[in-house]
């Protein structure tokens, strides 16, 4: 299967209009040294009947959460998707359009992409939000980039716990600038308020903190933390969850100036981890060096209300060397997604969304905690819809392969992230498990625990 | 049958139309009860002032917004350098199956094997098209993946105890190739072009040095050439220590007809959603798996994608990694595209892919030279750049122009004013998928438009006509910027 | 952004253009040499000459195409009658499951509990909703359950011993209800109906005797009225002998308030395409199940779903029943739909849904009775009908010039001469669905309508003037009829 | 989960509007004893994401042909659907648009049936076609119907091997018409052209010829037959397969002058019976006695092509009781994902679909035909992609059971129509049935019939 509709006699009609002979003189530029002169060693091509039997055997081999029930979490979530997002989103002409250069052809995504940024804004209660970044951990080293050229200053402090992937893509953006990334230890499971005061000294440019953070323990200095940064002239750059903002406070109203986050709890399938959706607002002081593409409201030459790319000054096709990013494919249609998402949930439907994981969790983290041999490390202080459990000594592996054949994935194991974890379990739940999943969990950390 | 303005979704609001019974209900103890003490600062007072309506409302919005967008689905996109090619349905089926669609990152292997198989078996097929050693999928996008290569590049001098402080790349480079430099903390160096737009090989010799890290270049290079002198470049390039990083966007000239590797190349990204039809969503997402040769496969990023007697996992454990662009292991989805795509078409499909990429180009190119500027020799390759600059008149703005006078004719145009080093350009790619008719049918719109130019000029200054909007003002928009409703 | 003309695909064809490649390729023996000495008279000589075309070319035409309609997922379609109401997104997520859609009609029953338990449920349901005794869900449409349900009815009769040759039909009745008589051998006699717009009970008991097989009504009726006699209607028909039948398709309406089977009907259809949801599909497919009460049970067509010990099968064997109506158990894929719609809304939902469905009906029955006559008095049920033949005028013709004018106000027109009863009647059936905000731009592109009826009545005369198409001449159409391309 | 967007304030303001003081009022109508004094007794409503575990229950329970390898067909069959179609049907301005009783507001549609109209010309040699009846036995019924009207003859035959549903179908439409249905039974598993040329008196209105027929043998004497029934004043009414016509005679040139079939083989799925697509075509003399939509090509005001319903005085809201069929909603978008598959598949694809089908078909056959115990009754005669074959006794139940536990849906018993048959078993093969599940037919085959 292919998709040339060139024929056999086109292809000579053409080749005479160029005046070639062959194909083959059209390629004369390339050395002949190099030309592969063999086919390529791939498996030979599929009718789409034979290449959609090949994919159901792929997919027949993996188990997502249609087959095993997810209390998996660590940064992406199992919420339920309402069905008309996949079909609006699906749309042909948003699928195979591409960034909007040409505004006229292009209202449409233009349109979708200011509102999606309009609803960033409504969420996270800061001033300005971009039309999307790769996902969440690189747009956090963004804003920690945006940060250091704001501020001049080469200090970044990391407040675990912070999700270990976001630590190392910050780390790994870091590693060949002139930046010191300090990460300061947390302390019974939260950012660590008095390490932090004194790691923040006036060469700040950034204090990075998540809430909920990576136990999904909602953090609870970040005003206080945010003053602190600001005397010392840094940025505070908090890591958000998108559903928390139904119900928890808002960036905007907690002195942060850059909120970063990972979007894909909104309406965006798991899909073993991409194409996800990097969140990204901050305050209006900085809107000038925000990476990604903006979209500004405008007029047609009839005065008609319309929709461009702007401040495209910022960006690499136009700034080269010095643009604020190296972006350019952000992930339009994520934010379609988000924003499809959040117009047909609406503000009572993501307060329900996040209200009933959050009891949920809750009702789940008290009976786990009431087993005999679990324990919750952190079970005293407020959650989210995530929390740590620390499980019999080597019961971990067990519970796993157990939870495997009763169709349950009980989370996401903490040992792989950090030796002295390697008896937990991060155990988050979302409004998608049902009470009997629930029950079943239970039963098979009590099983297993015995 | 579009109205001018399409009132956003927060003018459609309207409060208490939205029960929002997608999920359950909240019932039971309060959050505030759950969180004890110390819920009452962490909780917000209102929910957050998000637009409230009903599904049917919702479904209108964006099926109105949807026939406000050109796209290949419904318009010829010679959008250069962007390779919009057709997206195949068949693709998209594929990432929505569950077992893929459903799969939450962190699923232990022993359940996730059919999507670890699929990124291996994808990795170990770039790596053959790039005739490289290895292939690490996480990159999100192109410029992720220069950014990502640089990163491997710089730890590789590192590994041999060198800094080497900046890139060189041509003046003809896409901007992200310079800023993905900066990013790295690399300064961008630009090398000259010579008259027939290949790298001025005697302006590379002078600018390598021990600080060079690697030399970034396009192949087909930017204007749709192949560099000829590539090999000699390469040596150059050894030659001087550095390294041949080959900006992959062009790949839809090559596949199967020359590899990276083969013609010197160390390291090269790979567009997914260019060259191996995964769909540009309106500017995303891409995917930008980066394929290195033996030396430099070390230092990819984690996790990588590992066969272990029979066996696939992601392999945390590299100690000569960067570390980490992004979390988790990548663009999944768009893996399964390319993946679906490449068992299609097979050596056979992916070769002839790329030689009826360049018959087409060559095509409009031989049909458009006689209607606007042709800057450089033909045969190009997969693209070509015409200039809007006709010698001897002031045609300042005429690439613009002519772009959006192309609008009312249904077609959107090609990529403007890039690369810099042709005035006026257009950048015109027509991929492989098209009609022979549908060539024909832009040509004749040029043509058109060529006339108009002669007769009529007026015309293009206040194109489009027939488009949703009319000419919009992005002046204004830089001037005083509304990034969001209010 | 549409063209007046799109061609059609088989101007687009371009022979060579499509290997077909979506299967295997035919290899082997061919159908000639399979086929033995007999196959060369059985096989064509060529293959069918339909046109050839590359994918991209079909998702092209198809997404053109899709984009020169009014829908409901993008217009306003008060089409009377009709119940166009929004089609939930998860009913088709529903109707594509494995499991569902790819389950062959002849599959065994064990193999088949899923889809046979539903189809039970659904068939219990309707009973439920209609006050009624058993479903029978194989018709196809409305017309086709009002044909099963008259041979229902005949068949009862005739074991009874009687033939009974006409069935009544009021003169507001859907063109259906006489058609299916004329199908099942029967003379449809029409009733009249009082000027309140009710059935004249004087003429029904004037033309009920003892070759009355049935009357066939609708209620709410054709001009969404209830038929306050009702009961005494009933009542008639039965003293009579004859058999009430209720044509359902206003059944959006009384959901939950009132059931056919409690206001004496004997026999009725539902229209799932009207009431429970599914989408109308550009003219179908629909599906007309069957409710009956007990007596005409032992009738209903084969198959029939039953559950035994706990299994749900197909009942083939049912000595009285009148046959097969068609192929298989019926329009299953709309079933699903239906089951999907009913289980999400519930009792409460459903009620909810007619109760709105009035208020709508009756705000915009209020709203507009300014701006034309509405010949019947209000409260109105789900839907009622404007007259645009105002007292003392010679307005021949404007209710189809209405109709095409809000055309341009992206509107799509009511129902238009129907029913018969009512001069220049436009027939307004809102839904439950909509927004007061949408109900209040449709009043306001009437006022403007009828504004410019004074002011500029020529205006109305050449509309649509922003459609796809101007105004389509139909006499040319009929008189010289072009079938086919060609 | 329900689609209601009047809020309670705004429901208070419109009852205001109308001049009521509740609901109820408006109401009135209703007399009061026949209202329903209680709630429907049907299951609480639920959440969407309820309502999707439950469908997904539901699905779990059957067993389609995804899990399932089809070899049924008997008048459905499981062909390759290209992924394109669903993608192309399921737009919404397709969907959710009706009838296109508008002609202005309908070009989409209509361009779409007029174009469906020609291909099922193409595709059968006639020279009008409509826009679709509910499906193939409706639709035979129809087409007797008019040759019924046509003829003013009373004499309908129906040659056996005819489908049994559609022959029942056809006996329930005529049952209360002053019509002959005569059926004549097969011979040797073909229609009896001896029998056949007895029964075709000069009241003859219709003879009815399945080709090919219910037991997948393709009919010889369809020209021969027709000239019988010329001859007889009636029409000559084939029931045919339309992915048969890629390489078998097409109608019009066999003498038929009404051929109908069930369009479900052209890109419609399974769906456990529907809906599916009555195929109707026919010779252009009974272009003004046509049941159902037909589509016509005119033009607009300005002069350009368009397309709007036509000849409707043919139909019921027109004419009422003199209507030529009381057809009102069609299968519109079944028409639609047929014409999107046929220009899809294009006629080299349409002729791989029947020849790979033809060849495997022939190959199994040969293959059942070997194992000691089975035979093939009529396996001598020319066949398209099904077969009877005759199970040692008693073994067909025992076929069923063990083919489910291994994933195989052998066929269609043949008992249930046909009691004489109840050791048989249609067995239909098509381009999607691959060697594997071929070779776990022939050993199922075998080792059941030990
Ligand atoms: C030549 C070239 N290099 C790099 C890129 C950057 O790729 P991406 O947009 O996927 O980040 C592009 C994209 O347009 C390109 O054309
Ligand atoms: C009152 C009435 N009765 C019967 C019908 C026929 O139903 P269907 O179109 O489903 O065959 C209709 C359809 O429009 C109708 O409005």
């Amino acid at each position: 299967m292919d998709y040339v509709q060139i024929t056999d006699s086109q292809r000579q009609q053409m080749l005479a209009t160029i005046g070639a002979g062959s194909i083959e003189e059209l390629l004369r530029d390339i050395p002949p040294d190099v030309r592969l002169g063999r086919p390529l060693d791939l498996p030979a091509g599929l009718t789409e009947q034979e290449a959609r039997r090949a994919v159901r055997e792929l997919a027949g081999e993996s188990r997502g959460a249609d087959r095993l029930a997810c209390f998996a979490g660590g940064g992406a979530y199992d919420h339920y998707i309402p069905a008309v997002v996949d079909a609006l989103a699906s749309q042909g002409q948003f699928l195979t359009a591409y960034t909007p250069y040409q505004a006229e052809a292009s209202q449409g995504s233009l349109q979708a992409f200011f509102e999606f940024q309009t609803l960033i804004c409504q969420l996270t209660g800061l001033d300005v939000a971009n039309a999307s970044l790769y996902e969440g951990a690189s747009a956090l080293a963004e804003a920690v980039l945006m940060a250091v050229d704001d501020t001049g200053h080469r200090r970044v402090v990391l407040a675990e716990p912070l999700h270990p992937h976001y630590r190392r893509v910050v780390q790994t953006y870091m590693a060949d600038l002139p930046v010191e990334c300090v990460v300061v230890p947390a302390k019974a499971g939260q950012a660590d308020l008095d390490a932090l005061r004194t790691a923040l000294t006036d060469d700040l440019a950034a204090l990075v903190v998540q809430s909920p953070n990576f136990y999904g323990l909602i953090e609870r200095q970040l005003p206080v933390l945010a003053e602190a940064v600001h005397a010392a002239g840094g940025a505070m750059v908090q890591v958000f969850d998108p559903i928390s903002l139904a119900i928890l406070r808002r960036p905007g109203s907690q002195g942060v100036d850059v909120a970063v986050g990972e979007g894909q709890p909104l309406g965006i399938p798991l899909s073993f981890g991409g194409p996800y959706l990097g969140l990204f607002a901050c305050r209006q002081q900085y809107v000038r060096r925000v990476p990604g593409r903006l979209i500004g409201q405008t007029t047609d030459a009839q005065g008609h209300r319309a929709f461009c790319l702007t401040l495209q000054t910022r960006e690499q096709h136009i700034r080269r060397a010095k643009a604020t990013s190296n972006i350019c494919t952000n992930q339009g249609l994520m934010a379609l997604r988000a924003a499809i998402y959040l117009a047909a949930i609406g503000p009572h439907g993501l307060a329900n969304v996040a209200t009933v994981s959050l009891q949920r969790a809750h009702a789940l983290a008290r009976r786990i905690g009431e087993l005999p041999g679990y324990a919750l490390p952190f079970g005293d202080q407020p959650f989210f819809r995530e929390f740590v459990v620390r499980c019999p000594t080597g019961a971990v592996d067990r519970l796993f392969d157990a939870g495997a054949e009763r169709g349950l994935l009980p989370g996401v194991k903490l040992g792989a992230f950090d030796e002295s974890l390697a008896d937990c379990v991060l155990v988050a739940c979302t409004e998608k498990r049902t009470e009997a999943e629930m029950d079943a969990l239970v039963t098979l950390l009590a099983e297993v625990g015995r | 049958m579009n109205a001018p303005t399409e009132p956003t979704i927060f003018e459609k609001s309207c409060p208490g139309s939205n029960p929002g019974r997608y999920v359950p209900a909240a019932e039971g103890p309060t959050p505030a009860e759950l969180l004890g003490p110390a819920g009452a600062e962490l909780l917000a007072d209102a929910p957050p002032p998000l637009p409230e309506m009903g599904e049917l409302q919702v479904v209108r919005h964006y099926t109105h917004l949807a026939t406000r967008n050109f796209s290949v689905d419904a318009n010829f996109y010679p959008l250069g350098s962007c390779t919009m090619k057709y997206n195949p349905r068949v693709n998209e089926w594929a990432a929505a199956q569950s077992g893929l669609a459903d799969l939450h990152p962190l699923t232990p292997a022993p359940l996730a094997q059919g999507a670890l198989r699929l990124m291996f078996e994808l990795s170990r097929d770039l790596a053959e098209i790039a005739g490289l050693h290895a292939t690490t999928l996480n990159p999100a996008a192109g410029a992720h993946g220069e950014l990502t290569a640089l990163k491997v590049i710089i730890a590789y001098h590192q590994s041999r105890g060198q800094k080497r402080t900046k890139v060189l790349t041509p003046d003809s480079a896409h901007g992200t190739n310079p800023a993905s430099c900066t990013v790295c903390g690399r300064s961008a160096v630009p090398v000259k072009s010579r008259p027939d737009g290949r790298i001025d090989l005697d302006d590379l010799a002078a600018k390598l040095d021990d600080q060079t890290a690697a030399l970034m270049i396009t192949n087909p290079n930017t204007l749709g050439l192949f560099e000829r002198d590539i090999c000699r470049a390469a040596e150059l390039v050894h030659q001087a220590g550095a390294q041949l990083y080959l900006d992959g966007a062009n790949m839809n000239a090559i596949l199967g007809l020359a590899r990276p590797g083969d013609f010197g190349a160390d390291a090269m990204h790979f567009n997914l959603h260019k060259t191996f039809s995964t769909p540009h969503g309106g500017g995303g997402p891409g995917a930008g798996p980066v394929a290195v040769a033996e030396h430099l496969a070390p230092f990819l990023p984690t996790p990588q994608v590992v066969q272990r007697e029979g066996r696939y996992e992601l392999d945390w454990d590299r100690p000569d990694s960067i570390g980490m662009v992004r979390s988790f292991a990548g663009q999944f989805g768009m893996f399964v595209r390319a993946w679906t795509y490449i068992r299609c078409l097979g050596p056979a499909g992916l070769k002839r892919a790329s030689e009826t990429a360049v018959l087409n180009a060559n095509y409009l190119a031989a049909k458009l030279r006689s209607l606007l500027p042709l800057p450089h020799e033909l045969p190009c390759m997969h693209e070509f750049v015409l200039s809007a600059q006709r010698p001897g008149q002031d045609d300042r703005g005429l690439a613009g122009r002519i772009a959006k006078r192309l609008i009312d004719f249904g077609i959107h145009p090609p990529t403007v004013y890039f690369p810099l080093i042709v005035p006026e350009a257009l950048m015109v790619e027509p991929t492989e998928t098209e009609s022979l008719a549908m060539l024909d049918s832009f040509v004749a719109a040029l043509a058109e438009i060529v006339r108009e130019l002669e007769s009529n000029p007026v015309v293009l200054d206040h194109a489009p006509h027939h488009a949703t909007v009319a000419k919009v003002d992005e002046v204004a928009a830089a001037r005083s910027p509304v990034l969001r409703w209010q």
